[in-house]
């Protein structure tokens, strides 16, 4: 055992957590190497957070071990775990100026004044807030906060940092900004990082891998682009992007590729999953970049015709929203500013769908 | 119809208003009264009931007693009730609903019922009426106030502090002293002031322990006004509302007054 | 070290709670004995002096004394403190700070001083030391825990709530009606419940403004205390007790300890 | 003057309002088209909501008057304005049954109780929560109780209906669909709508016109896509949408041309502002989507030639970020995945500007 867990940075191995008679984890396994960037992607209440919390030390797992570095932590309270932490809301002190924040984690390390004063300057410089050491954190803003609050995590060398949805409570239009700043720091410092965020586009935009979670298990843990492009399940294809979803049935099948009824539409699409049985219910998912607008009745349409229901701008693109005589309404990306002229409200147009990356699972 | 209401709610504050503030302000013009009785309205204008108040004995050793009461009392109380309010609002325990109800019993316990109490116990105990009985029977009665008052201070420190202070390397004794301790101070000064002003007004309870020697300012007033019904009594008490009021401004730049009186509504 | 310290803080809360709940036992125990003295631990068994403290005709007259008293005074302090606290939370105007300082000043002006000043009042007026008199004595104490309870329910009413309410075409009257009162209802229940408690149990100004006629329960207590040292008083005390913590646990069903002590902290 | 404003559902004019020595409105002028859907954005603190609340009659103006369908409602309470009115934390009465919450407007008016029945029903039809009436709002999810506060507001038949960031408090995953929902009520019913939103993307969305509002002013009032292909000022162009920011110096101009200096390029384009003289200061923007990235020292690198910093995935795209020699960081957006692969961290590459689809400002 220990000789599998002595190459990863963190790792947790069967880890179960139960509040009461709810399951927070569920059997929850995972390695993170040395230098990766690992988010914990999930709606609220899927555990993640939890599982930030057991790597912390700050709750006990019913199950199942921690170790960090090779070495099992479950015994260690989250003082001797060498974590640095950073939280929703900055957790800054707020009777302390800003150099004693960062400087904090050092004294309680020991570390001689000098010493702390020459690494508190770096890391503040760091976070280019090098200025900013004798404010009180009230006085800055959320992004400023925030990276006095992630300089405090950094400054003692941590093993890990754990990040806790750290961009969930700054304004939007920074958010991208801190973003990649962040991003840059942890490449450059080359640090174990854990990012728990519910914000899929946050996750794709800074991760290595991805752990999507869902009822206190991992779904999928794979790259951003995997994850984007070969979803494992039907929860992963809804909660990561935007996509369509139908509902179908199997019609027939060969190895790699399967033909579905989808109301009066026969459709032949790759398979996406192995569990995929003749007569079965599936879903069916296609993302509104895979669809194309093409005049009505046309051949090129093999998802038939509807009407124009809306269009919703959004600057580089505007999604379309075609509604079917059965209701089913299907969004349809198209780029530029032209579709609110090009295909008017009401207007019959047929919807012509990239089947090749369509995805394909069970109903549940 | 609505501004009816406007004008009988106003009535209604302006009248409640009167009725608070008036005992205070006749208390406060009988005391020059230049006659040995307790009149209102005055007849004549004197300075001669403040004299005898700052000048009488039993007055000055009920002062001096109330000081060391009312010190030893709040402090004490401080300590038990800030630990009381972080155990309750810290850690969720069996019996922890217990023990906030036990905790603040003295609220609706008769001060009445607590000073016999003591005494019977200081007899069981063959204590005399000493300081400590009186401190003693301070402590239970100021104690949920000072709770009440540390427990909204705690209440308004973010729980990510602590996690964020243990994540830095600090065990939970350097995360109370340099986290919490610091944040609840305001909170714990007020709450001693208050206790503080509490304790010192005190009186029934304190009838019960107190003996001739260790009687606070309430007890030695009761005493003087079942031998005396001059306007000493009142200069006596207006002395204190000057005291308290100017006590209170003091505190109150510091403090906040709704912080004091435990009547801010968290964040 | 951190080992050593959480023995200690165990201790400590060990001997509060000891501290706090000891006087209200051995005045139970005290009730239950058969001779006619306040000795702890008693000697014997006996109930006689709870039927004593159930017959003794002062006691009766106190207790009914005491409900109308306590039931005026408690609703009286329950409009007026609501209409303080809705004034103050709800209006920005100069003198707001004033008004909410005189309002609370109860809290702080010894009881004492108040009872004096009743005192001095009723005979400027030549008013007989009638129930309005004690009621309104009560009032005034009382007022400031009615305003914190209403004070701190109010806060926690979402100020959306009035403009929705508005937006929809509600006058002000209709909004403090149905979305207002409905919303504050725990709150002043739980305050009335509080002030009707201390109100209950006052004694150091109610000594000053009671009559033979008029004397509420603890008066006739200290009364019956001078003149006998039986345990009637500590059974007495004890059936206080036991009334007042079955009513509670009775009102925590409803409103919530918390709410009813005024101790919660906002949202 | 009546006869301008009549033919309006909403008009404001030469509006001011200060709060202490803050000006919080500074001459605000607006008329809002009967069946418009108008929102108002910009920053925390530009003054929409209190555009928001004096129009609802929470705020009095200090100057200027408010007219709905052509009467002035400067001297009318909230309660007679006929409005309605949804808020960011949903403000249901929670002391009341769903139904009851919707029926409030109603019985506050005197409709008879039958009626209200009947109306009730219909409005929570509307917004598909027909079998939640005997609920209590508590019970139900953000998004549930969000479109109730909707059917309540919506119930009383208001002159106008007016939204104070009604998606901020909602689960992101499910913003986008309630957006749909209410633009295609609000275009069924025909309602006039105010809506207030610091969301650039949500406005753009959902708008007919969107006024951009910074320190008490409108900047822009302009439909959506004209406002992301035209911005009149940097702050909008910094406010809408992604952009690239370049101080830059004015060269040569044309009557519709001008050619800027940039670094060590000289670069040609379109005028977009009337302010700009030779030997002027200025800002040039260019959006991702207009900026490819090309092979170094190609002859179409009109931008120079930097190394490739950071891919920023987001599924549909990447966002290259690009650092040149001297320090300035551009991004460029890249469809699909390969990006990462096709642009190595570090590599040297060229990247070209489509300046048609450039502006350029004076700098402030």
């Amino acid at each position: 055992m220990t000789q599998t867990t002595e190459s990863f940075s963190v790792s947790v191995a069967n880890v179960r957590k139960a509040y009461g008679t709810t399951t927070a984890l569920d059997d929850v396994s995972l390695t993170v190497q040395a230098g990766e960037f690992l988010t914990l992607l999930g709606p609220s209440g899927c555990g993640k957070t939890t599982l930030l919390n057991l790597i912390a030390g700050f709750v006990q797992p019913d199950q199942g071990s921690i170790c960090i570095d090779g070495e099992s932590v479950n015994e260690l309270p989250p003082y001797r775990r060498s974590i640095g932490m950073v939280f929703q809301h900055y957790a800054l002190f707020p009777h302390m100026s800003v150099a004693d924040n960062v400087g904090f984690g050092l004294k309680m390390h020991q570390v001689p004044k000098s010493e702390i004063a020459v690494r508190v300057k770096a890391a503040l410089e760091m976070v280019r807030l090098g200025q900013l050491g004798e404010r009180r954190p009230r006085e800055l803003s959320g992004g400023q906060q925030q990276r006095i609050a992630l300089a405090r995590a950094l400054v003692i060398n941590p093993k890990v940092v754990l990040l806790d949805e750290p961009f969930s409570a700054i304004d939007k239009n920074l958010r991208a900004e801190m973003q990649v700043e962040l991003k840059q720091i942890q490449q450059r410092l080359g640090i174990t990082t854990i990012f728990v965020t519910h914000d899929q586009s946050e996750a794709l935009s800074l991760s290595d891998r991805i752990a999507v979670m869902s009822n206190g298990q991992i779904e999928q843990l794979s790259a951003p682009a995997d994850l984007y492009r070969h979803p494992a399940s039907s929860f992963v294809a809804s909660f990561i992007g935007d996509i369509n979803r139908f509902p179908c049935v199997i019609k027939a099948r060969t190895e790699t590729t399967c033909t579905v009824a989808m109301a009066d539409t026969l459709l032949t699409l790759p398979i996406t999953h192995p569990a995929l049985s003749i007569g079965a219910a599936a879903l069916l998912f296609i993302r509104p970049e895979e669809l194309t607008l093409v005049p009505s009745h046309s051949d090129a349409a093999n998802l038939g015709t509807g009407q124009v229901d809306t269009h919703v701008y959004q600057g580089t693109h505007v999604d379309v929203y075609v509604r079917f005589a059965d209701a089913r309404v299907l969004r349809v990306r198209h780029p530029g500013w032209q579709a609110t002229s090009l295909f008017a409200l009401g207007q019959a147009v047929g919807v012509q769908a990239n089947l090749q990356q369509a995805f394909i699972f069970p109903a549940r | 119809m609505d501004q009816l209401l406007r004008v009988m709610v106003r009535v209604v504050i302006a009248l409640t208003l009167c009725f608070v503030a008036l005992p205070s302000l006749v208390v406060i013009v009988t005391a020059f009264n230049d006659k040995a009785i307790l009149m209102f309205p005055p007849t004549g204008f004197s300075l001669r009931w403040f004299e005898r108040a700052i000048t009488y004995d039993d007055f000055r050793r009920g002062l001096m007693n109330g000081f060391i009461i009312t010190a030893w009392a709040s402090s004490l109380a401080l300590v038990c009730g800030t630990l009381g309010a972080v155990v309750i609002e810290r850690y969720r325990f069996a019996g922890r609903r217990w023990l906030e109800a036990i905790l603040l019993s003295p609220l609706v316990i008769p001060h009445f019922t607590l000073g016999i109490a003591m005494l019977i116990l200081a007899s069981a105990m063959h204590v005399e009426r000493t300081y400590s009985l009186v401190v003693l029977c301070h402590v239970i009665l100021v104690l949920p106030f000072v709770m009440r008052s540390v427990y909204v201070s705690l209440k308004n420190i973010d729980p990510a502090l602590g996690r964020a202070a243990a994540s830095l390397g600090a065990t939970p004794l350097q995360c109370f002293l340099r986290i919490d301790l610091p944040l609840l101070a305001p909170g714990l000064a007020g709450g001693w002031l208050f206790a503080a002003i509490l304790s010192f007004n005190e009186f029934t309870a304190t009838l019960f322990v107190t003996g001739q020697r260790t009687q606070t300012l309430p007890v030695a007033m009761y005493t003087y006004v079942r031998e005396y019904a001059d306007p000493t009594m009142a200069a006596l008490s207006a002395l204190l509302i000057a005291a308290t009021v100017l006590f209170l401004l003091a505190a109150n730049r510091w403090l906040g007054l709704a912080r004091i009186l435990s009547i801010e509504a968290g964040r």
